[in-house]
């Protein structure tokens, strides 16, 4: 598949639809303790939709749904067109196969008492893939391994998550969702802990991971700069509510709701000295 | 390496304080004893009892024969001091006379009154025997209802009763008037439910109880115008400690003047020669006994209950155990020193004997494994049940399960709470378990006739040709003498083939301090706790002192 | 690993218990006598051929001493066993299940501790009739209870980590988690609960026997204090050697427990290991003699920068021999200037900070190095001269400032504190400062009297700020001050750090890790790797020219937003 | 030892929670007190033979009969369990069997004794083991700090009988500085010093012993909780202020690092009402765990349900005071921040 030309609309690969969720666990319809009010968004097959909003703003949760982490008071998750709700449990595990997601904290999503082999391979037991076939799953997780750049994956595939840096943790996670052959993958702020030169090679990763396999990606952050890099099209969550959306470009250039442009504004201030190639007319500071 | 030699010493340090204070205790005696003042002369304010257990209030329904001293001395009976005695003397009665072999009067004595003033008539007799005949059961129910059984009872005038009874009642003045409580009719006729009757109890006796704190404390009023005499002591404070080294350190603390249970073994010598104290020793009509469980073969064999009696070495008991106080169980039941058991009962210690009748029931060792079987081969193993709270017990019941062994009987020892033990005569759920008889069981020989009737020694339902035959023969008897010597044929029946095998007859000795009251008598069956310690020494109603 | 205290506790304790051990299983081997048998008249006191004398039917004390460990510590170990299993199905199954499951549990559980223990016991013992098994059935009846809460709460706890929602993520089913996540994550803090239990195992089943409702046939110390207790053993002197042993064995055997207990919960949770030092940290012996000089103030205007720092360097003492976080770094700041300090995560940045307030913790050491502050060496002021330094002329913004402020304190009476720590004013003039610093802050008075948890993060970072500015200090250390913040707060923040610093002119070490933040606010930049300070140099409007490699890198990596070229989806 | 689910640092008092706890309770009080009637009534043995020894043996079953319907024994079971849940509410207990008077009369004699023998232990046992919990932790490693350590677990390791009969021992019999046993002097109730000196001599051995065997766990709970402390973020700040150590100690570590001792003996309350009975045997001492100790033994069934219900009640009182009086010392329970587990 061509790099950068994302083509065939066709049926979004996920859809959601007037989705509610209140933190109160007794679904009390109160306004305030609403954390999601009526999102509806879709993604295509191969493409990377930006989810942008500060913290508070209900970005995890909208993952947590996505993933069966949490149920939604109400609407509906659709996968390739079928609702998640209304399939059997069996069902529902075969379709999950094909969602995977990247965590925040790459220090608490690996378990400490695992190898990195068994890490990766966690899928396939779960999926009961190549069940008993032990050779078969290792030759798989070196794939993975392989595919995230973390060669010679022997360096690698016995030792234990404290004995890797914050980035490799991140790509063992990758390599994780990799396995399964997923064709979407949500990636809940994936760099936020890592260092600043770290961050750029793993967004870099997951573009080359998704020419290459024509992977879907939910990319979850509050981080503009790296959103604008990564996504073809950005979503503006704030306060539970989809605010704005459109294609990268045009949201970074010309936003039009305000509390986007407060966050153009931040993202602005670190970046005095690196203006864009043509520089963005900001309102009155 | 510092803090290590610290905790070493800290550890050393605190076993170190616990020795000093062990060895600096042994010789120390007791400083400072409280002196209450009392002088030599007779008349003594306040005397300070600790009781064992809480009585209830008094009223005869809540309590069993354990406390008949505390009941006593609140209410009086017809003769006097109890049925233990060979002939009681009246007390309330003036005389009693056997008209024919059915029928008695009794002459009251003129001029008693109850403790409210009321005037003690022959209305309160009749109204009592009748009380405890027709209305709730108490332990004196028997004395009137069956054994013996009064049919009728009469106030012919206000100082005369007569009692008519079903069958020939010759001991009626010995054991029930001298067993029954008169209660105030004024009072009593219109309680209709006597154990929840709670009111302070109003009776004839030397004594009132003016104030109970249920399990902490009785005090009891000297009653001036008692008919025999206004007691020496004015005050008697009872207070309930339910813990024998508690009471035992109250009384060596002079905290106590006396204690109204008797000196467990292991402390006679060091309360012997502790000053201002005195130990007397009374010959208790009580006795611990193995209650067999007639109905459950082999034990329904006359024959394999006489091995098991012979099996028992009792004098090793009462060496080991009982440390010498008390007497082998050699004489059976009842207790030898009641004026109605047989003398010449005899319940030896035989093993060889044992042994032969065990063979000659070819109940032998089959497999070799030291324990005989039965005809149909299932091996002599039975469960000893026995209260967990009286150690005394358990350690006679491991000495009782080595000694069978010896002929080949096995037994395990089941200590069980003491309200299981108690109900396992109803329950039959038993082979054998350990039991005491209080004097009330072990020298009241009616009582000994009802207990071969209710279940505790037979049942009347089960067929036992000699003794149903003896018990008829007793019903005809018209003298005194006659119903004696038909009891002792049963007695000696019975203890042939014992269901109640005898192990110990317990000495008990009472500990007082000499300085609070001397006048202390023993009546046989009450120790020395009891009213007829508090009278004039005229009115003593046979007690006596042994030294 | 445990501290000295600990694993000489555990040590003894483990000591202890093999003995107990031994004891019970080698016992009817090595004792003297036959315990059952009656070897001897009753109540005889210790002598040679019967060390403890005899009890009150003439068995030897001292033989059933010895006999009676099996039974005291079987009874113990095997209910606390069946306990432990109890507790842990019940607090693994409330704990990861939930739903009716976990309320009719956890209810059952309350039920259970309502129940007073002993009664409870004394009716179940007296309907199945004393014996070893009703004992062990009955204490492990009562132990479960508290040990199933316990576990549950872990289990809750366990089950947010993210490891655990990984595996949900992927389609784990529960017991796939429970097997292969929950249990092994659980069971180390199994084993503590499960001494604990045999701890109170062996005090129950004493406790039984003393009331009379053990198995009077078996010998156990309970058993032995019961009847030392009904024959009176007070009132003669037996109870030298008829009360104290059987006590002092129940308590040895519970005692190893305990210590095991308390060693292995030290492992368990880290915290307990710390030591905590107030005042200066621990200097080195071989540290430079410092010059013993006045104490005094700097004026203003003079040239010499405000602090100097030269070779300082600071070591951890580790398991592996001693690492060097701070490799003799050296910097200089004047009055009125922000010196930005980037560095990534392990570069020594905050170890640096700590030294400069002198809070470093062991095993944390300054090992070399000066730092003149107005003239005097940090290194060498003892503790008052620290104390009246601290947030007066020195004043630190720490990392993590969510939770830098006491949660049962409100944020005025925080802010009073600080300053009355070094302004001898009345309270209510130090009130009326407070709201002053507040609102200085951007914060409201009316929210002065707010507890911490009832404030937003940026809220609360202001305060902290509030707090460093209480004495109008020279010098502020902030530390991170807004990570982890929202990036329109982070912004905010940021912007009332440069204006308070240029109003107060205030001299301040910017740290961080994120070289955009730091170029934002920054006179001069210093880059940090490994410990060391391999790049300083001026910034002027965000840019600044770096020379050294690593700096290269890192502002290459800076993102920058430029349009790039996609065809949009319709 | 708390009765709530999750015993959480912050909990809100919306009135949705609240009734939610109250339902808890009752909830837990019916079971209790249903298990509390069941359970004597299983044990075999019937109250006869403790009022009438062996005499209850020869009894006919009429006379049997006639007995069990004075005492109320003839009711069917179910109508007992009515009317014991009906008295629970008007603390209409029924009379004791044993003892012939109602059971809240004599519950009302012996539970001052219980309160006044574990009142001052326990409020003494927190007092000490807090003063020297903090100590140990501010002296972490130093000698104090191991000598304290290892002498508290010791205390912790005896059982608490055992402790008593040693103070009897020593103090009562050998030295005779105090009485061994019971409550109140014989010399009849006087009233007046003398009266209460006496009760007061009575009460310093049992009080020591309780004292000293729960002052381990409270200095334990003390050390530990007060080493967590000392490692929190908002120590290290007030040490940066400037403050002195005994502020930095007392005001920031130490007052957070009571909350979950406070929590520990609020609710140990409960549970000492029934757990002094070995000590109470000890001492002689008619508190209520000696009185439930021989209802069992001679199943007055109203007395022992009545004694079942005082603990009950005493456990979830307990509960309900550490709920309510937990947010005065932690304001973050006061408002309505739901954190769900501590």
């Amino acid at each position: 598949m061509s790099v950068d030309v994302i083509s065939s609309q066709g049926e979004p690969i996920l859809q959601l639809k007037e989705i509610r969720k209140s933190f109160d666990r007794h679904g009390a319809r109160l306004e305030r303790s609403m954390v999601l009010k009526d999102v509806e968004c879709f993604i295509h097959r191969a493409e990377v939709v930006g989810l942008i909003g500060g913290s508070g703003t209900g970005k995890s949760t909208l993952a947590r749904l996505i993933m069966g982490l949490e149920r939604q008071d109400c609407g509906s998750i659709l996968f390739e067109g079928r609702d998640l709700e209304q399939v059997t449990a069996r069902e529902r595990q075969a379709m999950r196969r094909f969602m995977q997601m990247v965590f925040q904290d790459p220090y608490d999503s690996l378990a400490q008492g695992l190898t990195v082999e068994e890490i990766v391979a966690e899928p396939l037991i779960i999926h009961r893939i190549h069940r008993y076939d032990r050779k078969k799953r290792r030759e798989l997780v070196e794939d993975a391994l392989a595919e995230v750049a973390l060669a010679p994956s022997s360096l690698f595939i016995n030792r234990y998550p404290h004995e890797l840096s914050g980035g490799q943790r991140q790509r063992v996670a990758l390599a994780r969702a990799l396995i399964l052959r997923p064709r979407l993958i949500i990636a809940d702020e994936p760099t936020s802990m890592l260092d600043v030169s770290l961050r750029l090679e793993l967004i870099d990763l997951m573009k080359r991971l998704r020419e290459r396999h024509g992977i879907a990606y939910l990319y979850i952050t509050h981080d503009l700069a790296l959103a604008h890099r990564f996504c073809d099209r950005l979503l503006v969550l704030s306060e539970g509510r989809i605010v704005e959306q459109g294609l990268a470009n045009e949201v970074i250039e010309r936003p039009r709701h305000p509390y986007t442009r407060a966050l153009m504004q931040a993202a602005m201030r670190f970046m005095p000295a690196i203006q864009s190639s043509n520089p963005v007319e900001l309102t009155a500071k | 390496m510092k803090n290590h030699t610290r905790i070493v010493l800290s550890a050393l340090f605190l076993s170190f304080v616990f020795i000093l204070a062990g060895c600096f205790s042994s010789e120390l005696e007791k400083s400072e004893s409280q002196k209450s003042e009392s002088e030599s002369k007779k008349e003594v304010s306040t005397l300070r009892i600790a009781i064992p257990k809480d009585a209830g209030p008094l009223n005869i329904y809540t309590s069993n024969s354990d406390f008949d001293y505390l009941v006593e001395l609140v209410f009086d009976k017809l003769f006097a001091p109890s049925p233990y005695v060979a002939d009681p003397e009246p007390w309330l009665a003036e005389s009693a006379s056997q008209i024919d072999p059915l029928t008695w009067v009794v002459k009251l004595k003129p001029g008693i009154t109850w403790h409210d003033g009321q005037p003690f008539t022959a209305e309160d007799v009749k109204f009592t025997f009748e009380y405890y005949r027709d209305g709730t059961p108490n332990r004196h129910s028997h004395h009137v209802s069956e054994a013996p059984s009064i049919t009728k009872i009469e106030a012919t005038d206000s100082q005369t009763v007569r009692f008519t009874c079903e069958y020939a009642c010759p001991t009626l003045a010995h054991i029930t008037l001298a067993d029954l409580p008169i209660l105030p009719k004024h009072i009593w006729q219109d309680v209709k439910e006597p154990l929840n009757h709670t009111g302070l109890p109003v009776g004839t006796g030397p004594f009132r109880l003016v104030e109970h704190k249920p399990d902490e404390l009785y005090r009891f009023q000297a009653n001036e115008q008692y008919f025999k005499g206004s007691p020496a002591v004015k005050e008697l404070v009872m207070p309930v400690i339910k813990d024998p080294s508690a009471t035992f350190n109250a009384l060596r603390a002079g905290e106590i003047d006396i204690a109204a249970r008797e000196v467990s073994p292991e402390l006679l010598d060091t309360f012997k020669n502790l000053p201002d104290m005195k130990v007397v020793r009374t010959a208790p009509l009580s006795l611990v006994d193995l209650r067999l469980n007639y109905e459950r073969p082999p034990f329904n064999q006359p024959e394999f209950r006489r091995a098991l009696s012979l099996a028992i070495d009792r004098q090793k008991l009462v060496d080991t155990v009982l440390l010498g106080q008390g007497r082998a169980g050699t004489k059976g039941f009842p207790h030898p020193d009641s004026p109605w058991t047989n003398p010449d009962l005899n319940t030896p210690f035989d093993q060889d004997e044992a042994k032969r009748i065990l063979e000659q029931l070819n109940f032998n060792d089959h497999d070799g494994d030291g324990i005989r079987e039965t005809v149909s081969g299932t091996p002599l193993e039975f469960t000893l049940k026995v209260a967990s709270t009286e150690p005394t017990w358990i350690r006679t019941g491991e000495l009782v399960k080595n000694q069978l062994e010896d002929v080949g009987i096995r037994l395990t020892i089941q200590a069980l709470d003491p309200g299981v033990v108690r109900g396992l005569t109803k329950s039959r759920e038993f082979d054998i378990f350990i039991s005491n008889s209080t004097p009330h069981s072990a020298a009241d020989p009616d009582q000994f006739i009802t207990m071969q009737r209710s279940g505790n020694l037979w049942k009347k339902e089960l067929p036992y040709p000699e003794m149903d035959a003896l018990f008829e023969e007793w019903k005809q008897t018209t003298t005194i003498e006659d119903r004696k010597n038909v009891l002792f044929r049963m007695q000696e029946l019975f203890n042939r083939q014992p269901t109640s095998v005898v192990l110990y007859y317990p000495d008990e000795y009472w500990a007082y301090r000499t300085d609070a009251y001397d006048q202390w008598m023993e009546s046989p069956g009450y120790g020395i706790v009891h009213k007829y310690s508090f009278l004039p020494s005229d009115a003593r109603g046979g007690a006596v002192v042994h030294e | 690993m445990n501290t000295p205290i600990a694993r000489y506790l555990g040590f003894t304790g483990f000591a202890i218990l093999v003995f107990m051990l031994l004891l019970a299983i080698l016992g009817p081997f090595i004792v003297p006598y036959d315990p059952n048998e009656l070897i001897a008249p009753a109540f005889q006191p210790p002598s040679w051929s019967y060390l403890l004398g005899t009890n009150d039917i003439g068995q030897d004390i001292f033989s059933e001493l010895i006999m009676s460990a099996r039974v005291s510590l079987l009874v113990g170990v095997v209910s606390a066993l069946i306990a432990t299993l109890f507790g842990v199905i019940a607090g693994l199954v409330a704990g990861y299940f939930g739903g009716w499951a976990e309320t009719i549990l956890m209810r059952l559980v309350d039920v259970k501790l309502t129940l007073p223990f002993l009664p409870l016991m004394i009716v179940v013992a007296v309907f199945l009739g004393p014996g070893l098994i009703t004992q062990i059935l009955v204490i492990a009846l009562v132990i479960w209870a508290p040990m199933a809460r316990e576990l549950r709460s872990q289990v809750l706890t366990a089950r947010r980590r993210g490891f655990v929602e990984a595996a949900e993520a992927i389609g784990a089913g529960g017991r796939y988690i429970l097997r292969r996540h929950l249990l092994p994550n659980v069971t180390p803090l199994i084993i503590p609960q499960f001494v604990r239990a045999a701890n109170t195992g062996i005090l129950m089943e004493t406790s039984l026997s003393f009331l009379g409702l053990g198995d009077p046939t078996v010998k156990s110390w309970g058993m032995m204090l019961f009847y030392a207790n009904s024959r009176s053993a007070f009132l003669t002197d037996a109870w030298l050697w008829w009360l104290l042993p059987p006590g002092i064995c129940i308590t040895l055997s519970v005692l190893s427990f305990s210590l095991l207990g308390y060693a292995l919960e030290e492992r368990v949770r880290p915290r307990l290991r710390t030591s905590w030092r107030f005042g200066a940290s621990e200097r080195s012996a071989n540290k430079v003699r410092p010059l013993k000089r006045e104490p005094q103030e700097q004026d203003p205007e003079s040239p010499e920068p405000l602090l100097s720092v030269q070779q300082l360097s600071v070591e951890y003492v580790t398991a592996n021999g001693a690492i060097r976080a701070v490799d003799s770094v050296s910097f200089s700041v004047r009055r009125g200037e922000v010196l930005g300090i980037v560095g990534e995560s392990g570069s020594g940045k905050t170890t640096m900070a700590a030294a400069l307030m002198q809070l470093l913790k062991p095993p944390g050491r300054l090992t070399g190095g000066r730092m003149l502050f107005a003239g005097n060496d940090l290194a060498s002021l003892d503790a008052a001269e620290l104390k009246r330094l601290r947030n007066n002329r020195i004043a630190l913004i720490p990392q993590a400032a969510m939770n830098a402020l006491n949660p049962v304190y409100t944020v005025q009476k925080q802010l009073v504190e600080a300053i009355l720590a070094h302004q001898k004013i009345r309270r209510s003039e130090a009130r009326i400062r407070a709201n002053h610093l507040l609102q200085l802050v951007g914060i409201t008075p009316d929210r002065a009297r707010a507890y911490p948890h009832e404030l937003s993060g940026g809220m609360r970072q202001r305060v902290v700020i509030a707090i460093a500015l209480a004495n109008n200090p020279s010098l502020v250390i902030a530390d991170e001050p807004t990570t982890g913040l929202d990036v329109i707060v982070q912004a905010e923040i940021l912007e009332l750090l440069t204006d308070l610093q240029s109003r107060l002119e205030l001299a301040m070490i910017f740290i961080s890790h994120d070289l955009s933040v730091v170029l934002s606010v920054a006179d001069r930049i210093a880059i940090m790797l490994e410990g060391k300070i391999v790049d300083q140099s001026s910034v002027n409007s965000g840019v600044f020219h770096p020379n050294h490699p690593y700096s290269q890198r890192l502002q290459a990596a800076l993102p920058r937003l430029k349009s790039k070229h996609t065809i949009p989806f319709s | 030892m708390h009765i709530s689910g999750v015993r959480t640092r912050g909990r809100s008092f919306s009135s949705r929670r609240l009734f939610i706890r109250i339902s808890q309770y009752i909830l837990v009080v019916c079971v209790a007190l249903t298990i509390n009637f069941t359970l004597p009534r299983l044990a075999p043995g019937d109250p006869l033979n403790y009022i009438l020894g062996d005499e209850a043996n020869s009894l006919n079953a009429e006379q049997r009969q006639q007995i069990y319907r004075e005492l109320g024994l003839d009711r069917s079971v179910l109508q007992q369990y009515g009317d014991y849940l009906l008295g629970t509410l008007t603390f209409d207990l029924g009379d004791s069997i044993r003892f012939g008077r109602p059971v809240s009369e004599i519950l009302v004699e012996r539970l001052p004794w219980t309160v006044l023998m574990i009142g001052p232990a326990i409020i003494l046992s927190a007092l000490l083991g807090i003063v020297l919990g903090a100590l140990a932790a501010w002296k972490r490693g130093k000698a104090g700090d191991a000598s304290l350590l290892t002498g508290m677990i010791i205390l912790e390791s005896m059982p608490s009988f055992w402790i008593g009969m040693l103070l009897i021992a020593v103090f009562a019999v050998n030295l005779g500085w105090f009485p061994s046993f019971g409550a109140v002097p014989f010399t009849g109730t006087e009233g007046g010093l003398a009266y209460f000196v006496e009760v007061a001599r009575r009460l310093v051995l049992p009080v020591t012993t309780i004292t000293l065997a729960t002052i381990g766990s409270n200095f334990l709970l003390t050390r530990a909780s007060m080493l967590n402390t000392l490692g929190e973020d908002y120590v290290q700040m007030a040490e940066a202020k400037g403050l002195s150590e005994r502020a930095v100690l007392f005001q920031h570590a130490l007052r957070n690092a009571l909350l979950p001792v406070y929590t520990n003996v609020t609710l140990s309350l409960g549970a000492l009402v029934s757990g002094a009975v070995t000590v109470e045997t000890v001492f002689a001492y008619p508190g209520v765990g000696r009185l439930l100790y021989e209802s069992v033994l001679a199943r007055d069934y109203p007395l022992l349900q009545g004694v079942f219900l005082l603990i009950t009640i005493g456990v979830i009182a307990a509960n309900v005071l550490a709920d309510l009086t937990y947010p005065l010392l932690d304001p973050r329970a006061r408002s309505g921040t739901r954190s769900e587990v501590s």
